[in-house]
């Protein structure tokens, strides 16, 4: 066991936090976000450049190989900044079933380009009555001449306005909620029939409601065997929510900092509001809930990459309850603290907030992944 | 003890549905019920008609508009009012102002304003905090200097809900600044909005609303006339208010709609192919902030049984205050987590053919209702008090 | 609605409050449960003689026709002063069986001996795997000769060793978990085949295992029609619940007053720990939930006496949960207020933790009575 | 970062595992697995056999026993241990006295007392609360007088765990009544149990358990070689000692084999038909304490891993006493609602034949671990300790 960064994550961290620190403040942060696309095209070109978006890529693709503990170290300063990039949609999501399911000519297609910026991606996967349930796949992929014609509806897809290529979750055969019969299928999003209505979300990033109709593909647009997808969507979903609950230790991070400032600077009563001890007790179990949710991050990254299929499906949700009450737990206690000024737009801590709601439930509330939990 | 409705309770709660069904206009009803801003004019107009039927204030003395219902049936009211989605009768003047006059307004000022409040024909809204004066009230800077009839006032207001639709705002003002305590040399004044030298800025919340303001004032002249009690002495009026203001947190009938809306909702909404709502972990959570809910509504009219005889509302509204806040809290984030993934998408950015507006609202109402333990005095004031007031520590 | 004690309930507190405060003082309690019985034979002729044993029984047969909340002000009482006394088996639980589902010589036989201080009772329902499920009954009652004869184990009966005379639930027909086919059956505690083997409690009360060999009753043991006794059971296990809601509010009560006590007279730090903030507002939510746990306690007081069954269930359930909350909320901060001295013996505070911990759990825990809840 | 274990922790576990079982007396373990009180004879003889493995003071620097492990080896061996039913190691000889006399200690003492400690030849305990000084330990009364080569030592200390056992006592005395701050004239003394005017008195705790004692001091001559570091320097040594006070408090590998049992006892239990453990209201509480578990596990070895290079810890081990207590609390309140009506009973009035002495023990130890939260700096404490040294408010 060794609990420190290495020497390279620690350099990953500057560099990358050295670039958010002067490239993305908080109000070059608000310019981006209120942009039609809704993220900054020259900020992308940077993260191409600084080699994030290569991290976990294989170096024969122009990627560092990079570990799921070294994306922790990238999803952290990212969350810390409330970064609104399709990095997760783009890296941890499209790219991964791509780089673990797909095929040499796959890879050799998509992965330099995405590493390179040059292509984004988004994975179609939520409809509207799965909830959080991966094996609830009603959109249909029926066979059609050498290749496949794509039928249905997927909605709230991350960044899914932004990406250039699609993964969709598509069933092939089986009824709705079996877990065989799932395929995963390459789409165009600019392809025929293919109609993306886009969304503001809350956090200020965006998500897309998708529909498909007779959408052609062609034979290779398959992403690993027909029918077989679930076992891949499983574990790159396991994966994306390693990567969120990353992101959610750097949000938090941001929230303790920014309340504990707070309650050294503001004053009430002829002092700062720090030194009434019922707020400096909930301000020490904002400091636990931080503590405890940068363990289990921790955990569930390095288990990712190690663990056998039942394992990483334990640590994961084990992970992804503890971040989701946390998540709640920090950004309502933020909020409180800061009283009135926490509500507003203008502050930074209401942006934490609603990011960090999101995460709670992104893939998954705290009562989803109790159940799994239950089960595994 | 009773907990049980008389027939006479029965018949009234059977009256007021009645009438609210005859006389609330459905796009008023659809417009509350599905979360939508409401305009100034929307308010009013709901204000006039309860006015008209006389039921605008029920607590009010006979004598200027009251209905001597007992706190029974104002309950009752309440509770129909907000199940059917009436738009809320705003309590700055009615539940603020008017109580605040009524206890110490002249003759002249309740002649003048009392009427105005109750038939809906000024907006009232209210002055009080500033940048630097939160939870600590009484450090505020607001000055108000005395010329002639008439006294200067300058300085700065903040959080002031539904500033931008305001007729008169009602201030704590400095008019001295060298005493000893500082909640000596407060002053509360009645100011026309109207009057020059008055700004009101935009503060947007997170949820993308417009609901609170900033208010400048620079060198704002107020007659006189509109001093409420005596100069100096604004804090006893301020407390004597603080009461009332906290009375109307609680939101017990409200909170019982929106718990039912929320139960409507996990009741269609599906999760491993059987509705949410009977999914056992979703689901306790709800009952218990249903059995709290339960609770607080029993808790809510024991409290305002004790006030019988007119005594002003003491620490036990800061109870009310607390568990009522919390309660609108936990409806709000139980909705926003069954509406599941879906909760995400928040405006359309290409065309809005099909969006489904209601389900868009939720996450917002969640962080709105964020507010509700921090106004009215924070909850962590209302626990100070509280300690100090009922439990004498 | 009206939201008071009548002057009636009010009278009937003082009498009974202040025989409890001059006859029942701690230490006199503290001798009592350390007797051979467990209990005292004087108190429970005094309370005979007071008339508490006949509150809720009619006048008929020499008691006073008090509805549930006239026993809501009795149970406060003997909540706040511990009282150790089977009362709630025989006036809560086993008389009730006998006053609501019993023939009328069966009345005459019983109820006016039961007032007057000459018999005691005890309902023998849980068994080693029922848990708190009123429809597990798996002890048999077979028909023999005239009557009928028991075998099988009842576990936990409350005061089941003082009780001169049981209500057992039998099995006369279906499976172990059928609602119908439970029998009410009255056994003497000395009939032979009756073996009981009784324990202390932590809180000071008494338990009793009782095993039943071969049982012989007559035609006449039986309380209503056979096989037809689960809804009686259910509606006198909801009262007694509703009972045991209000003497949790009397302990919680004194909980309240004896933290509230200590914070205002220990002193550390040179001055009275009730002057820290932190502990105020732990304070405060000790009072609000003694608030809200009085409020529900008043509601399910109020509906076993005038709802229907289904609304008498969902309110009683109701009421538990928020009871079990409150005992555990309240005990554990009154413990841990107290320091120390919380956790000895000599202080009647860990005695009132312990009741309110046992209170929690009695006739079901939050858990049991949150399903209850949602199938209500 | 790497978090699984090496191919050598493995190795590593495996040993201690095979020689804990060749070690470990049946009898003692099933004592310890199933609640029983430990003798003093139980708890020495244990100690014994490991310190004549060489195993029971890992942490103590190599020259006097240590054994030089790393952070992981040591949690390993405590893991193996806790999941054997081994005795625990007393605190306040190895982990407490022993790190005070290693730091503070003049050569003699060293010589004297520190092979003692390790072979188990004296049983430590603990005298610093008194009645009036809980929380506030610098308030301490118990005097300290100089008379020629002696301490004379009056007063009482409170909450003297294990105190009928103690051979030795080491003890906060205060030597100068009469400084400004209260923290200076407080000495360390080290105290021969056996010396002339010290009565010990049971305290019997809700549990019934006797475990905690009042220890008096009626004019007990203490030589002045006992005295640790200088004359009413003493609260340096406290404040030294605190932290490794604290430091065995989290307890992380003794809730991991708790978890583990009440997670048995709940797949044995049934509800309506199915192991309790399968009903999601029983089991999501029991999934959230182990997810915490999980997570402070982790939390554990990335503090200590800090403190390599000898650094005494400070107020990250606050953080570790709060959670880790809080677990163990919600750990036997977990194990006691999983009993559910079968908790009642405590101790057969007439005869035990038959009597389920594990079940009987749940509720006790429920009681009895409220004391986790209050002992060694109650949480409170450690919330103050964290917000100053931590948070610098």
């Amino acid at each position: 066991m060794d609990f420190e960064y290495s020497d390279e994550q620690r350099l990953l961290s500057e560099t990358l936090r050295k670039f958010l620190n002067t490239g993305y403040s908080f109000d070059a942060r608000d310019k981006i976000m209120k942009t039609a696309a809704g993220y900054s095209d020259d900020v992308w070109a940077a993260l191409a450049e600084m080699g994030i978006l290569g991290v976990p890529f294989a170096a024969e693709h122009g990627g560092f190989g990079g570990t799921t503990v070294d994306m922790m170290v990238v999803m952290e300063a990212l969350g810390e900044a409330l970064v609104v990039e399709p990095y997760l949609a783009t890296v941890g999501l499209g790219g991964q079933l791509v780089a673990r399911g797909g095929s040499e000519a796959q890879h050799t297609r998509i992965l330099p380009a995405l590493i390179a910026g040059k292509l984004k991606m988004a994975f179609a996967q939520t409809e509207r009555g799965s909830r959080y349930d991966l094996r609830q796949v009603s959109l249909r992929a029926k066979k059609a001449g050498d290749g496949w014609a794509l039928d249905g509806e997927k909605c709230t897809v991350l960044h899914g306005g932004a990406a250039d290529l699609l993964v969709v979750s598509a069933r092939t055969s089986g009824g709705d909620s079996d877990e065989r019969g799932i395929s995963l299928v390459l789409v165009e999003r600019t392809a025929p029939g293919v109609k993306v209505s886009e969304y503001r979300t809350l956090d200020n990033q965006r998500v897309a409601d998708i529909t498909f109709t007779n959408v052609q593909v062609g034979r290779d647009a398959l992403i690993g065997a027909e029918g077989a997808g679930h076992a891949l969507i499983e574990e790159v979903v396991d994966y994306a929510t390693a990567l969120v609950s990353a992101e959610a230790v750097g949000a938090i991070k941001y929230a303790h900092d920014a309340t504990l400032d707070y309650l050294k600077t503001r004053r009430q009563f002829g002092v700062p509001i720090g030194t009434f001890q019922a707020l400096q007790h909930r301000m020490v179990d904002i400091l636990i809930s931080y503590e405890q949710a940068k363990s289990i991050a921790c955990l569930a990254c390095v288990k990712v990459d190690t663990a056998a299929a039942a394992e990483r499906r334990r640590v994961v949700s084990a992970a992804k309850i503890k971040i989701a009450d946390a998540c709640r737990h920090v950004s309502q206690e933020a909020v409180q603290l800061h009283g009135g000024m926490g509500m507003t737009e203008e502050l930074k801590i209401s942006h934490t907030f609603r990011r960090l709601t999101t995460i709670a439930q992104l893939f998954g509330d705290a009562d989803h992944h109790l159940e799994r939990f239950a089960q595994s | 003890m009773d907990l049980n409705y008389s027939p006479e309770e029965t018949a009234f709660r059977d009256e007021v549905r009645g009438w609210i069904r005859a006389n609330l206009p459905d796009a008023l009803r659809d417009k509350v019920l599905n979360y939508r801003e409401l305009s100034k004019d929307d308010l009013l107009s709901w204000h006039r008609t309860l006015a008209k039927k006389g039921w605008v204030a029920p607590f009010w003395p006979k004598e200027w508009g009251g209905t001597d219902w007992t706190v029974v049936q104002r309950y009752i009211f309440e509770e129909e009012c907000e199940a059917a989605g009436c738009p809320p009768v705003v309590a700055f003047g009615v539940r603020m102002c008017a109580p605040v006059l009524l206890r110490f307004g002249t003759d002249a000022q309740k002649q003048r304003f009392l009427p105005r409040i109750y038939n809906g024909d000024d907006f009232w809204v209210q002055g009080y905090s500033e940048p630097g004066s939160g939870s600590d009230l009484a450090s505020l800077k607001t000055r108000a200097v005395r010329e002639g009839d008439h006294y200067v006032v300058t300085g700065q207001k903040i959080w002031t809900t539904l500033g931008h639709y305001g007729d008169w705002i009602f201030c704590l003002v400095r008019t001295n600044a060298n005493t000893e305590k500082r909640q000596d040399g407060i002053s509360f004044l009645l100011i026309d909005m109207k009057t020059p030298g008055i700004t009101v800025r935009p503060i947007v919340l997170m949820d993308q609303g417009h609901e609170v303001n900033e208010v400048f004032f620079d060198e704002v002249k107020v007659p006189a006339e509109h001093l409420v009690h005596e100069q100096d002495k604004g804090w006893t009026v301020a407390k004597y208010l603080l009461g009332y203001e906290r009375m109307g947190t609680g939101r017990i009938a409200f909170s019982k709609r929106e718990l039912a809306r929320v139960k409507d909702m996990a009741g269609k909404a599906m999760k491993n192919g059987r509705p949410l709502l009977d999914d056992p972990r979703f689901r306790d959570r709800l009952s218990r902030v249903e059995v709290e809910l339960m609770a607080l509504e029993i808790t809510n009219m024991r409290f305002l049984d004790q006030l019988r005889g007119g005594r002003a509302p003491g620490a036990e509204v800061s109870l009310l205050k607390i568990k009522g806040t919390e309660i609108q809290q936990a409806i709000t984030e139980l909705a926003m987590q069954a509406a599941g993934p879906l909760a995400q998408a928040f405006r359309p950015v290409n065309g809005d053919e099909g969006f489904d507006r209601l389900t868009a609202s939720l996450f917002p109402r969640y962080c709105n209702l964020r507010k509700a333990t921090i106004y009215a005095g924070s909850n962590e004031i209302q626990r100070n008090i509280i300690a100090k007031a009922t439990l004498g520590l």
